[in-house]
């Protein structure tokens, strides 16, 4: 009289229920948008979207194309110098910030606060104060030294460092606060062996400290690469992509050609690349991640 | 009678609060100074019917930002009224998708075919042989602004044409004054060579490599002349760190600027900034070079609403867009030329003086935007505000770029 | 032991957790009323079958019958059972109050059933002046009371207890243990309690079942356990300090090793006495030492190794022939590391193992 | 604190009965300055001024009048300090015909944030909760296709987008712009409430599962209770990702609803002549003030909430 066992498909059903939003999400909006972008990037829609297909015409024609080369150049540039900075300095403030220090609400709030402004403000912001006439290079030259020269946003070669400026002042605060929290969650009986043992305090840090951190660098390094892939307002703002083209980001190209170049294939073409770089970084991670391990 | 047609559109604007018969909402891009007083112009036109209002629907940052919305809008089927773009090949595709309202009636009432001039303005609107736009104006892209107080202050005559311009170059950074203006937004870089090209090597050229895609002439020794001169342009437009164009304008009018290549919209800028034609500044059609305009410009579409009362306001503006008081009214504040060669401007300055005469002469060239599609516009312009701000690439290796370009164009 | 009206009955329960088997086929019946222990190391699958009773992890094969209803499928709450956790589990927003009466108000009842409820519990377990309280405002051992508590009003036949003494100091959790193993006699309900502490075990149960890799290796009383375990394992983990062994073979009654032939009389062989390598085992509390050793039919001439008095014992490790023997003794024996000392046991509380099965010969 | 000098007089007596014993004892002098501290208070500072730098150069631009700002001095503090950029800023500038500044978008930037962050917290927190507690088969598989869409460009989904709410009848609507909010808010909210939820101690859920409690009563009843912190975080970062959007409200709603950011961006890119600093400085003080405010309000819990939600894994 053993009850028959019944259909997988209705146990947990409510759970179920309640992860449709998130299941339809993934499903049609990000596998389903991802889908249909693959596809057109495959035609030559110009303005609107058209099943005309050319092949590989588009991605050719990309990677032929300077800007692109540039594009994916300053992205690299930018998001390795990002992703190596924010966690240097925003674990470096988290560490400083952890000595038990007066004020820390203060200095927490001051390092915080730009990331509660969006990237159109701060690229303002920082355009401003970047501007050679009136921003910092002209205040220098007008104190009498006159040969100072500070014009990242004019000058080609360094314009994404420029970039780069405003968008750690932008995004380290959260870097930070991820980083101080990983940190006030390591036993505090770590940093009394390691005092009795006698070893110096950088070397805890970096030995004993960062390892046990994992979990949050994984967390924060998700967050700080989301952002560095889409990257778009900042330089819009700043610098529009120039001088000339020497700052435009992947992104801003996928932007312009489907819109301002009413070439929605090339621009397809462009994002199709950049998932793919996308999926090339997050597979093996999420496999690490979820693939391995079940909890009992 | 214009009198009263204010009075009638402040009361309109009283009561713009209240839901409306018919509002209609009109996108553009218009929000600079001249521009925006320009169109005010047309809602104050469009309002004096009691039965319709305008709903502005301003987009600033240009078309890059307003075009996706405006795209977006029709394909998602919640259609403003009426959208600004340029006329040329920008909206070929949503009227072959049919999303476009066919205004053929309106043009036919009102006899545009008769009275548009030149005609190519009308001919960019059609497809088929049916109307789907209303020009509005003529742009003109060939002109060099100059300001007299800096050559003054450089102690040259204000030149009369480019190579006196670009002779006076040197005076001009000795007097601590920047030669050529140049915004960094990339449509500036390239229109400034299109000005160049069209100017130096004549208009005939420009049609035959846009319009024909012939790249053996894009290659060739005269394009390589005017590759010379834009690198020539490029060392006196070094060092101003503007990006809009207006601000490179701004910098003429503040004498800080020797002058600027500039379409003919330029002139609001001029005329709101209180400068006259003449006394504070120069304008040369066709660089003093040849005297050609561009018949480029602004027209209204309209897309498909299905709502009778829309319909019925679309049909009220594209009427009024090309009304001889809305041309003249709108027309002297936007610095453009008004698309009817019947009305009066008695009003308009010495520069567009000029323009009315060499429009009148029919020494017109095609706009690029009639040629070229956005996508090779966008090409054109990723090559030239590079070549523009990076002195490391050298006039041959942009032309042999440029060369790729046409000949992939479509 | 045949049980004629089991109160759970566990068949061929098996789990997995992809190609992992944590249970492997295992099969349980538990009488009504009895105080079940399921003991074991870390890792053994003991949790894993508690939770799988009471529905907490779904089974990938078998069947689960709680009071004779299959309830394989079923909701938790719908089992029939009260679980006790480790980590107290109390919902740290409510009072304890309110963590008493919650399944009681999700179970419908109305709510002057839910005041007597509570108020019987709280008076059982004696924490009636803490009812107010928040968890956090309260100590482990009254937390734990709480936690039972909570499973007591659900007034249910079937108690479940996950490790609930771990995270209690030593005082507390002797004390606690004598308060479940009264609750049990007074309520008489079937209980299963996990540990991993065999005194625990040893005091509670009616029955233990050791468990090693998702299988239940014995399950017995606990005298029987002790006194008869079923294979090497079993005998190795029950008793503090362990089981003695010494190897060698057997062969016709004798057990030949390095430390000389021992004749296995009296030995209750569980089976016909075969031949072949073997462990031969014996508790350090049944070796005699000194003038008592005499009397041991096994005697052996060894040397003090080292001493651990424990104050009521005294435990000496010994040495004979590379061999060593731990050897309970008296806490006021008096012996020195490297004094002469003679040991002897009776081979009928010895235990013998096959080598290469590990079963009790 | 003994005086240093009674301090010596008691040790040398004490060095004349037991010279062995002797060094310091008693209470560590304590130094205020010592060279630890001042690296540690010296580099805050320091990292502080760069930090506030650019807030200085709005608020002190935003209170100038333009012949004020022509002088050059991004960094002096303005000589005569007026509030008109900021009532221009509000309620003068104008973008097109409309002079009305920020003011009405304020109200519509409002009305699009509160349901959307309420959406989006709710849609997540079930979805982590889902996700922490009751993992069915592929639930993995969705969350990594979740993960994988926080990194997706925005622009590449406008017109996907654009397509799915024309079908379901919400371009141009409030609701729709909602619903877009909370796709693109889902992933990175989803990953902080499954990581808080997983960190709670799984023997509660258990426990609530015994007690008779189903999905909704124990998210209700037992989880949502345990979970401030985390709802703080994300209300933070919803408040500022959904206030400050800019390309999802211009594309997906018209002009009547348009939110605060359309408004700024009209108002700093329409330049009218000559840029003016100081109203754009105000607009955007004005615009960033919301999401400064919580963050300035709830800093506290964010930072707890945070420690939460990111430090488990």
């Amino acid at each position: 009289m053993a009850h028959a066992r019944p259909n997988p498909l209705f146990r947990n059903l409510m759970a179920k229920l309640a992860a449709i939003p998130m299941i339809l999400t993934a499903m049609v909006v990000f596998v389903g948008g991802t889908a249909w972008t693959v596809t057109y990037s495959f035609t030559n829609s110009k303005l609107l979207p058209r099943e005309k297909f050319v092949g590989l015409q588009q991605y050719e024609r990309l990677w032929e194309t300077e800007r692109w080369m540039v594009s994916i150049e300053n992205l690299m540039i930018y998001g390795i110098c990002s992703m190596v900075l924010s966690l240097l300095i925003g674990f470096v403030l988290a560490a400083l910030m952890d000595q038990k220090i007066r004020f820390e609400n203060t200095f927490r709030t001051i390092i915080l606060y730009p990331f509660a402004l969006s990237f159109i403000v701060t690229g303002l912001v920082w355009q401003w104060i970047l501007n050679p006439e009136f921003g910092i290079q002209g205040i220098v030259r007008g104190m009498g030294w006159v040969g100072f020269t500070f014009d990242p946003l004019y000058n080609a070669q360094i314009v994404i460092f420029g970039i780069l400026i405003a968008g750690l002042w932008q995004g380290t605060g959260l870097v930070m606060v991820l980083m101080l929290a990983g940190l006030r969650g390591i036993d505090q009986e770590i940093w009394k062996a390691a005092r009795v043992d006698g070893i110096p305090m950088w070397k805890t840090y970096l030995f004993i400290v960062i390892p046990m951190m994992r979990p949050v660098f994984i967390t924060t390094l998700v967050i700080i690469a989301s952002g560095i892939v889409k990257l778009y307002d900042l330089v819009v703002a700043q610098t529009s992509g120039g001088p000339g083209i020497a700052s435009e980001v992947p992104a801003k190209y996928v932007y312009d050609y489907m819109f301002s170049g009413q070439n929605l294939g090339q621009g397809f073409a462009a994002s199709t690349m950049m998932l793919l770089a996308v999926l090339i970084v997050v597979i093996p991670w999420a496999y690490l991640e979820f693939g391995g391990k079940k909890r009992v | 009678m214009t009198h009263m047609r204010n009075l009638l559109a402040a009361s309109t604007a009283l009561c713009a609060g209240a839901v409306h018969a018919a509002d209609l909402e009109v996108t553009h891009w218009w929000t600079s100074g001249g521009e925006a007083a320009a169109v005010a112009e047309l809602a104050r036109a469009l309002d004096a019917n009691p039965d319709h209002s305008w709903v502005d629907g301003a987009i600033a940052g240009g078309g890059g930002t307003a075009r996706p919305i405006v795209v977006s809008r029709i394909i998602g089927g919640d259609p403003m009224g009426a959208f600004q773009f340029n006329h040329g090949r920008q909206a070929e595709e949503l009227i072959e998708a049919g999303l476009l309202r066919d205004m053929t009636h309106v043009a036919e009432a009102e006899g545009w075919a008769d009275i548009v001039n030149p005609p190519s303005l009308l001919e960019a609107c059609t497809v088929d042989g049916r109307i789907y736009c209303a020009p509005v104006n003529i742009h003109s892209w060939q002109w060099l602004w100059l300001s007299n107080a800096a050559f003054e202050a450089a102690g040259v005559d204000v030149p009369t044409n480019w190579d006196e311009y670009t002779a006076a170059a040197d005076a001009l950074r000795a007097a601590d004054i920047q030669p050529l203006a140049l915004g960094a937004q990339p449509w500036q870089s390239s229109g400034l060579f299109n000005v160049l090209m069209a100017t130096l090597a004549g208009p005939e050229v420009l049609t035959q490599i846009y319009g024909e895609g012939d790249s053996e002439l894009a290659a060739g020794e005269e394009m390589a002349r005017v590759f010379q001169a834009a690198a020539a342009a490029r060392d006196m437009a070094r060092g101003s760190n503007v990006q809009d164009w207006n601000q490179a304008t701004n910098l003429v009018i503040t004498d800080a600027a020797g002058g600027q290549i500039m379409g003919d919209w330029a002139q609001g800028e001029f005329a709101v900034a209180g400068e006259t034609a003449g006394a504070d500044y120069t304008c040369l059609p066709g660089l003093g070079v040849r005297d050609v305009i561009s018949t480029g410009g602004d027209a209204f579409y309209f897309p498909e609403t299905g709502d009778a009362e829309i319909e019925a306001a679309q049909d009220a503006l594209a009427a009024i867009l090309l009304a001889p008081d809305t041309q003249v009214a709108f027309n002297l504040k936007k610095g453009s030329l008004p698309i009817r060669g019947d009305v009066d401007l008695a009003a308009a300055n010495d520069c567009m003086k000029k323009g009315l005469e060499i429009l009148a002469a029919g020494s017109t060239m095609p706009d690029v935007n009639m040629l070229n599609t956005e996508d090779t516009n966008n090409q054109l312009n990723d090559l030239f505000v590079q070549f523009f701000q990076d002195d490391g690439i050298t006039p041959e290796a942009a032309q042999e770029t440029f060369v790729s370009i046409v000949r992939r164009k479509d | 032991m045949h049980i004629t009206d089991p109160s759970i009955s566990i068949r061929n329960l098996k789990l997995s957790f992809g190609a992992v088997e944590v249970l492997k086929d295992l099969d349980l019946d538990v009488a009504q009323g009895e105080f079940v222990v399921l003991l074991g190391s870390s890792g053994c699958g003991k949790s894993t079958l508690l939770n799988c009773i009471a529905g907490l992890l779904d089974v990938s094969d078998g069947q689960i019958f709680i009071g004779g209803r299959n309830v394989t499928w079923e909701e938790p709450s719908r089992r029939g059972i009260g679980m006790v956790f480790q980590s107290y589990a109390l919902y740290p927003q409510m009072t304890v109050e309110a963590n008493l009466s919650f399944g009681l108000k999700n179970a419908g009842l109305p709510r002057d059933e839910i005041a007597r409820k509570v108020a019987e519990a709280a008076r059982i377990l004696q924490i009636e002046p803490l009812l107010k309280r928040k968890p956090a405002a309260l100590s482990g051992g009254q937390r734990q009371r709480v936690a039972i508590g909570r499973a007591l009003v659900r007034d249910v036949d079937v108690f479940l207890f996950d490790e609930p003494l771990s995270n209690l100091d030593a005082k507390l959790r002797a004390g606690l243990r004598v308060e479940i193993k009264q609750l049990h006699q007074t309520l008489s309900n079937t209980m299963i309690y996990v540990t991993h502490d065999q005194v625990e075990a040893m005091t509670l149960a009616d029955r233990i079942a050791i468990m090693k890799g998702g299988q239940v290796l014995q399950f017995d009383t606990p005298h029987e356990i002790y006194a008869r375990p079923s294979c090497l394992y079993v005998a190795e983990f029950i008793g503090s300090p362990s089981m003695n062994f010494i190897d060698g073979a057997v062969a016709e009654g004798i057990f030949a090793a390095p430390v000389g032939d021992i004749a296995l009389e009296g030995y209750d062989f569980a089976g016909p006495p075969g031949t072949g390598p073997a462990r031969l085992g014996i508790r350090p509390e049944h070796i005699a030492s000194g003038p008592e050793a005499e009397a041991m039919p096994v005697r052996l001439e060894t040397v003090v190794e080292l001493v651990e008095p424990l104050g009521s014992d005294t435990l000496v490790r010994v040495g004979v022939q590379g061999q060593s023997l731990w050897v309970r003794m008296d806490g006021q024996a008096v012996v020195q590391p490297g004094q002469a000392l003679q040991v002897g046991f009776a081979p009928a509380r010895a235990h013998l193992f096959d080598k290469a099965t590990e079963a009790r010969l | 604190m003994s005086e240093p000098a009674s301090l010596s007089a008691t040790a040398a007596g004490a060095d004349a009965v037991a010279p062995a014993l002797s060094g310091p004892r008693g209470p560590r002098p304590r130094k205020r300055l010592s060279r630890a501290n001042i690296i540690v208070y010296g580099t805050l500072i320091v990292v502080s001024l760069y930090y506030l730098l650019p807030l200085y150069v709005m608020v002190v631009t935003s209170l100038k009048g333009m012949p004020e700002i022509r002088l050059g001095n991004i960094f002096a503090p303005p000589m005569e300090i007026t509030f008109e950029p900021w009532v221009k800023a509000w309620s003068e500038a104008c973008t097109g015909l409309n002079c009305d500044g920020l003011s009405r978008g304020f109200w519509n930037s409002v009305r699009i944030t509160v349901p959307s962050v309420v959406l989006s917290i709710a849609i997540a927190s079930v979805n982590g909760y889902a996700l922490a507690n009751w993992r069915f088969k592929g639930a993995d598989v969705f969350f990594t296709i979740l993960i994988f869409g926080a990194f997706i460009p925005y622009q590449v989904m406008l017109y996907p987008i654009v397509i799915l709410l024309r079908e379901m009848g919400l371009y141009g609507t409030l609701g729709g712009l909602v619903i877009v909010h909370s796709i693109f808010g889902m992933p990175i909210l989803t990953l902080l409430f499954r990581n808080y939820f997983t960190s709670l101690p799984e023997e509660l859920f258990k426990a609530a599962r015994v007690d008779g409690a189903g999905f909704w009563g124990i998210y209700f009843r037992i989880m949502l209770p345990m979970s401030l912190p985390i709802f703080v975080v994300a209300m933070i970062l919803q408040v500022t990702g959904i206030w400050n959007d800019f390309l999802f409200g211009v594309v997906y709603t018209k002009p009547d609803i348009y939110p605060m950011t359309v408004q700024l961006n009209n108002i700093v890119n329409s330049v009218q002549g000559v840029k003016e600093y100081n109203v754009n400085m105000a607009a955007t003080l004005l615009t960033g003030l919301v999401p400064l405010v919580i963050y300035f309000v709830s800093g506290k819990l964010f930072v707890r909430g945070i420690a939460a939600g990111a430090v488990k894994g």
